[in-house]
């Protein structure tokens, strides 16, 4: 079985998808900084820059670890540990930030 | 949480009547039922002195709310407790093992047979669900939404002392002439003291458990907690979370007046208090 | 499905799909999670504090070089593309390649500590070292732990390296590349959200 | 599978006739020989943790008197004391007999696997925690003492020297922690690959034994939770070293947000070592009562839900930390609602015993003994989980007793019913039955007389952690209760004289032990005692799932997982 998913894995290795891949983080690392530089309220400006780092992050993921050609469990594995600590910041939040607010 | 008390009043006058009927009936045949009153009514208090009897006794005016959700998560809990090692005990004595006959094949895996246990569950999963209830009555009454204050005190914890800090009537708190006092809390019977907790070093913990209070004190918070005494008399305030090698002997004392007497305190003290500091 | 009968195989897809998966593969992902949640943490920390600075965090971080900063995401990416082309290559027994793509991984990481070390020099020159206030506390301590996890995976790279330039067992090697990139990949991600919190915030 | 063994042949290529004795017996990768380091380690780690109590209850007893066999104890020697008492005991005696130890032994044997998935990085993961645990016990040495500000190490008092005294031994306590966690961040990898990878032919999911699904999903707990401690860990040592301020509000940062990391993972780390050792009483019982395990399923899902459950529930460690109050109520809804699995766990327990036919034997005696006493433990945790209650019992000996009373039965009951139950696997020899039973029973008496007194000393309002009760006049009439306690600890320490006597005379003297002297199904049984690296010589075949006992019309009482299923109802018997 070792030698059935090497081969199919090997199948799927694609160097010049790889180069594409790269060739869009480079162009949203561009925008990025675009973003970070325009006259734009800062708000709104942080928000699409974590949109665009959340992008390549997605991108990196999917293509350079294969995320895409995985199992369901594998997933499960990314996925819920992401789920945790969101759920612990949002726990976080009366006592680290609303406190000082008021 | 009063819905629970009658509950419990009624609940145990019901047991308890019918324990004493039962006596009466063996005692003689033709027997009438009703004599139950009273021995209800005595051992009704004697359950909750025995529960009570566990506690330091209270004094607060919320104490009572917390002892009583105390003694229905006893009931509730006790009753699951008695139930289940009972059944481990009688199945562990009862099934021991003879060579004559095989164990009973049951994987426990049909609805009828997994009922006994998924049934239980549930119930279990409703009680669990009405402590809440009762609990979140009693905490939001403690914790959530504190009344208006009569008294108002500034406590300051530090490794290894409480000191207790009166606004000034005339002047803000700050102003020269505040009155602190180090490990002792004078307050009047009845009223609402409102207390201000603030840390200079560590983690302190302000516990007086005969008011059944007890309130974290973290260094760069300003945490209110408030407390109402129904009896006069001098409680001792323990500090419960560990604050370093003085821990144990950071006590102090609440001293609980009539109103008269207090007032007369607090004008001496306020004499006095330039010197006291 | 009573007693001793049961089926020898149920049919259950899930349960052969985690089989199918290589155990060095799915080890990795383990400890990914484990590591997604100390990154999680610290990150939340951090943007729980800046929201609770009211602007504290912002005004510092106008004080960081967001160009060296930019340059080092552009480094760490390209380094993930010979990662994962090295990947290719040894797929395609290409061995030459592999090798060549190997080195400029390691070479691209050293890139990136280097520009790092020059970043905290000049930044400590101008006083702000950790103890300064949290902002900076938080990012030498963030900056600081992705460092290390860098250097981990130069030396496994290095490792590689050597592996490859020896005459390799193709399937050790493939297995070994696309692990260790499946945790430098993971590090590149890190940093492409340490970048946009920690400089352009 | 063949991936699986690929990996695990280009790692371990080795086989025993050919190492010597420091390959064999000490830098091993033979799961088996490293699941016995681990157990020697938290063996010798928990006379440590066992004396530090001896000292801690005599103090509690007789605060005046200096302690025999040590001398005086001040008040900064006893904090020292419970912190390292409470950090040994669960990190270097819980996780390493329950995970390290049994999972280490068991999980590969059970999912019928050579070895561990990756042995090196197995053998890595126990040096790893043995350097961990020398880190700690050096700690005892070095200038100021060890640590000293509880197993919690609640900033800021462990934040700054200056408010314990304490300096080098609470960085060497954070390092050793850190290691602990590295340790068990490997071992759990190796755990989760190899039960969920390693799986031999015919072993889905739904027949894997109960323990390796208890100790899987501890693992996976473990990882999840581990994460965000780490990064307090390493903002705490900042904050000691490199003069941050990340936990001292008047530098911006706030204490509460270590209460909020320790207990994310405070809590999980409960159930990491509650599961194992209820996976061991879930094998053990089945065995003795020969009754298959009472709804499978619905044990393996409520173990999942409490370890999902488990994530949820940690600031209920927290009600009066000062944290906003309006977070204490949806905690205590999650907390309370954990009862519900594991009340399923104990239920399921007690309704295989129904109808069963009962050894009481002394792994059986200590799996019962564990149920009978974690129930305790279990519903004394409501009232603590009841925001408004916890009020009054947060802080108090009442909180000491209802821990003891759940991590205890896990981790000794259940730890010593997998000790009796797997010694003749282990070690190819039979431990004696008569030394086990009055082990077993001065151990089960003496723990409820240690523990129940201590319930009533909180329940009178002490608090935990005061070097001596006498300073407040409300509390002096309980010192009586801790009189009780102290006598029944110094029993409970020499009652386990003979669980020593009785592992030293059977290793040595011990009657020789067949195959499968329990008449179990696991797969473990079938191979010799003790089992040949690697485990297995042709991967064995799985036909059904882990506890076929009393099957009607079947050969004998058990049917082994990998035995066919013509041998299992034909005439031939079983071959054993």
């Amino acid at each position: 079985m070792a030698h059935a998913t090497h081969l199919d894995t090997a199948a799927r290795s694609n160097n010049s998808l790889y180069l594409f891949v790269w060739i869009w983080l480079v162009v949203l690392l561009g925008v990025g900084l675009t973003l970070f530089g325009l006259p734009i309220p800062r708000e709104v400006a942080v928000a699409l820059i974590f949109t665009v780092a959340t992008i390549k992050a997605v991108l990196v993921l999917r293509n350079y670890m294969h995320l895409r050609h995985e199992p369901f469990l594998i997933y499960l594995i990314v996925l819920v540990p992401v789920l945790f600590f969101i759920g612990l910041a949002l726990a976080l939040v009366p006592d680290l930030v609303l406190r000082h607010a008021q | 949480m009063f819905q629970f008390d009658t509950v419990e009043r009624s609940l145990s006058r019901f047991v308890t009547g019918a324990m004493a009927r039962r006596a009466v009936c063996q005692s003689n045949p033709g027997c009438l039922s009703g004599t139950a009153g009273a021995s209800s009514a005595k051992s009704l208090t004697g359950i909750r002195d025995v529960v009570g009897g566990l506690l330091p006794e209270n004094v607060s005016s919320f104490g009572g709310e917390i002892d009583s959700v105390f003694r229905l998560i006893l009931y509730v809990v006790g009753f699951f407790f008695v139930v289940a090692e009972i059944l481990l005990i009688y199945f562990a004595a009862h099934y021991r093992r003879s060579r004559a006959k095989r164990a009973l094949y049951s994987r426990g895996e049909k609805a009828r047979e997994a009922a006994w246990v998924l049934v239980p569950a549930a119930v279990i999963l409703m009680l669990d669900l009405g402590i809440d209830a009762a609990g979140h009555r009693a905490w939001a009454l403690v914790k959530q939404n504190p009344p208006r204050s009569e008294v108002e005190v500034l406590v300051t914890a530090k490794q290894f002392n409480w000191n207790f800090t009166y606004v000034d009537k005339n002047g803000k708190q700050g102003s020269g002439n505040d009155l602190t006092l180090e490990n002792e809390l004078h307050v009047p019977v009845g009223k609402v003291v409102r207390m201000i907790l603030t840390s200079e070093d560590v983690i302190h913990s302000f516990w007086v458990p005969n008011f059944r209070l007890k309130q974290d004190v973290v260094p760069g918070r300003k945490i209110v907690a408030w407390f109402k005494v129904t009896k006069p008399g001098t409680y001792e305030i323990a500090c419960s979370e560990l604050c370093g090698f003085g821990h144990y002997s950071m006590r102090g004392e609440v001293i609980v007046h009539p109103e008269a007497e207090y007032a007369r305190w607090r004008a001496e003290a306020s004499v006095g208090a330039p010197a006291s500091r | 499905m009573g007693a001793g009968v049961q089926p020898i195989l149920e049919a259950d897809e899930f349960d052969d799909a985690i089989r199918r998966i290589p155990p060095g593969k799915i080890g990795v992902w383990w400890f990914l999670a484990s590591e997604i949640m100390v990154f999680g943490g610290l990150i939340s920390a951090f943007v729980l504090f800046s929201f609770a600075s009211q602007g504290a965090f912002a005004a510092a971080a106008t004080h960081v070089q967001w160009r060296l900063g930019a340059i080092n995401t552009l480094v760490l990416v390209t380094s993930s593309l010979t990662m994962i082309l090295a990947l290719g290559y040894a797929r395609a027994h290409n061995l030459a390649r592999t090798r060549w793509c190997l080195l400029m991984t390691v070479a691209l990481g050293l890139t990136f500590l280097l520009i790092k070390t020059v970043e905290y020099t000049s930044e400590i020159r101008e006083g702000f070292v950790p103890g300064t206030s949290l902002f900076w506390s938080f990012y030498f301590g963030m900056t600081g732990l992705h460092g290390l996890h860098l250097i981990g995976g130069i030396v496994v790279n290095i490792f590689l390296l050597v592996a490859a330039l020896r005459k390799p067992a193709w399937d050790f090697l493939e297995r070994r590349i696309e692990f260790a990139g499946l945790y430098w990949h993971f590090v590149d991600v890190v940093w492409i959200f340490l970048f946009p919190l920690l400089y352009l915030t | 599978m063949s991936t699986a063994i690929a990996t695990a042949a280009d790692l371990a290529p080795v086989h025993e006739h050919e190492l010597g004795f420091l390959r064999r017996y000490i830098f091993s990768i033979d799961h088996k020989v490293i699941a016995k380091q681990y157990m020697t380690l938290s063996a010798l780690m928990a006379l440590i943790g066992g004396g530090s109590s001896y000292l801690i209850r005599w103090q509690l007893a007789w605060p005046e008197t200096s302690i025999p066999g040590w001398g005086p104890v001040g008040p900064d020697n006893y904090n020292a004391l419970i912190t390292m008492h409470g950090t040994i005991m669960v990190f270097f005696v819980a996780m390493p007999l329950l995970l390290g130890g049994f999972g280490n032994y068991l999980i590969p044997l059970m999912v019928g696997a050579d070895d561990m998935a990756f042995p090196r990085l197995n053998a890595l993961s126990f040096w790893t925690l043995f350097t961990a645990s020398a880190v700690l016990i050096a700690s005892f040495f070095v200038p100021n003492g060890p640590a000293a500000s509880g197993w919690t190490g609640y900033v800021p008092l462990s934040d700054k020297a200056l408010y314990t005294g304490v300096t080098w031994g609470q960085n060497l306590w954070i390092i050793a922690l850190a290691l602990e966690f590295a340790s068990f961040l490997m071992g759990g990898v190796n755990f989760l690959v190899t039960g969920l990878n390693l799986r031999t032919r015919g072993m889905t999911l739904m027949r894997l034994p109960l323990l390796v699904w208890l100790e899987l999903t501890a693992a996976v707990v473990f990882l999840l939770s581990v994460g965000p401690l780490v990064a307090g860990a390493i903002m705490l040592l900042l904050d000691r070293t490199m003069g941050t301020g990340f936990y001292q509000p008047d530098r911006g940062g706030d204490p509460l947000l270590w209460e909020h990391l320790f207990w994310f993972f405070g809590h999980p780390e409960v159930y990491v070592v509650a599961l194992p050792g209820f996976g061991i009483m879930l094998e053990v019982i089945p065995v003795f009562a020969r009754k298959p395990i009472f709804g499978y399923r619905m044990v393996v899902y409520s173990t999942i839900g409490a370890g999902l459950l488990s994530f949820i529930v940690w600031a209920h460690h927290m009600f009066v930390s000062g944290m906003d109050p309006r977070l204490a109520s949806p905690f205590s809804v999650t907390t309370i609602m954990i009862s519900v699995p594991f009340a399923i766990i104990l239920f399921a327990m007690i309704a295989t015993l129904w109808g069963g036919s009962i050894w009481l034997a002394s792994p059986m005696l200590f799996a019962l003994g564990g149920v009978a006493t974690f129930l305790i433990g279990g519903v004394t945790g409501i009232f603590l989980g009841s925001a408004a209650v916890d009020i009054v019992m947060h802080g108090t000996y009442f909180v000491v007793a209802h821990f003891h009373y759940t991590l205890f039965p896990v981790v000794f009951f259940g730890g010593f019913a997998g000790v009796y139950f797997w010694f003749p696997k282990m070690f190819g020899r039979m431990m004696n039955e008569v030394l086990a039973q009055l082990h077993f029973w001065v151990t089960f008496i003496s723990f409820n007389l240690v523990f129940i007194p201590l319930f009533l000393v909180g329940l009178g309002g002490s608090p935990r952690r005061i070097y001596e009760l006498s300073s407040y006049e409300t509390l002096k009439h309980l010192q009586p209760l801790h009189i009780i306690a102290t006598l029944a600890a110094i029993v409970l320490l020499i009652g386990q004289l003979p669980f020593i006597i009785n592992l030293v005379y059977s290793l040595l003297r011990g009657p020789r032990s067949e195959r499968n002297p329990w008449h179990a199904n696991t797969l473990e049984w079938t191979v010799d005692s003790p089992p040949r690296h690697p485990n297995f010589v042709v991967p064995p075949r799985v036909y059904r799932d882990a506890y076929e006992y009393s099957v009607p019309d079947a050969v004998h009482d058990f049917i082994p997982q990998d035995l066919a299923p013509e041998e299992a109802f034909g005439i031939r018997g079983v071959a054993d």
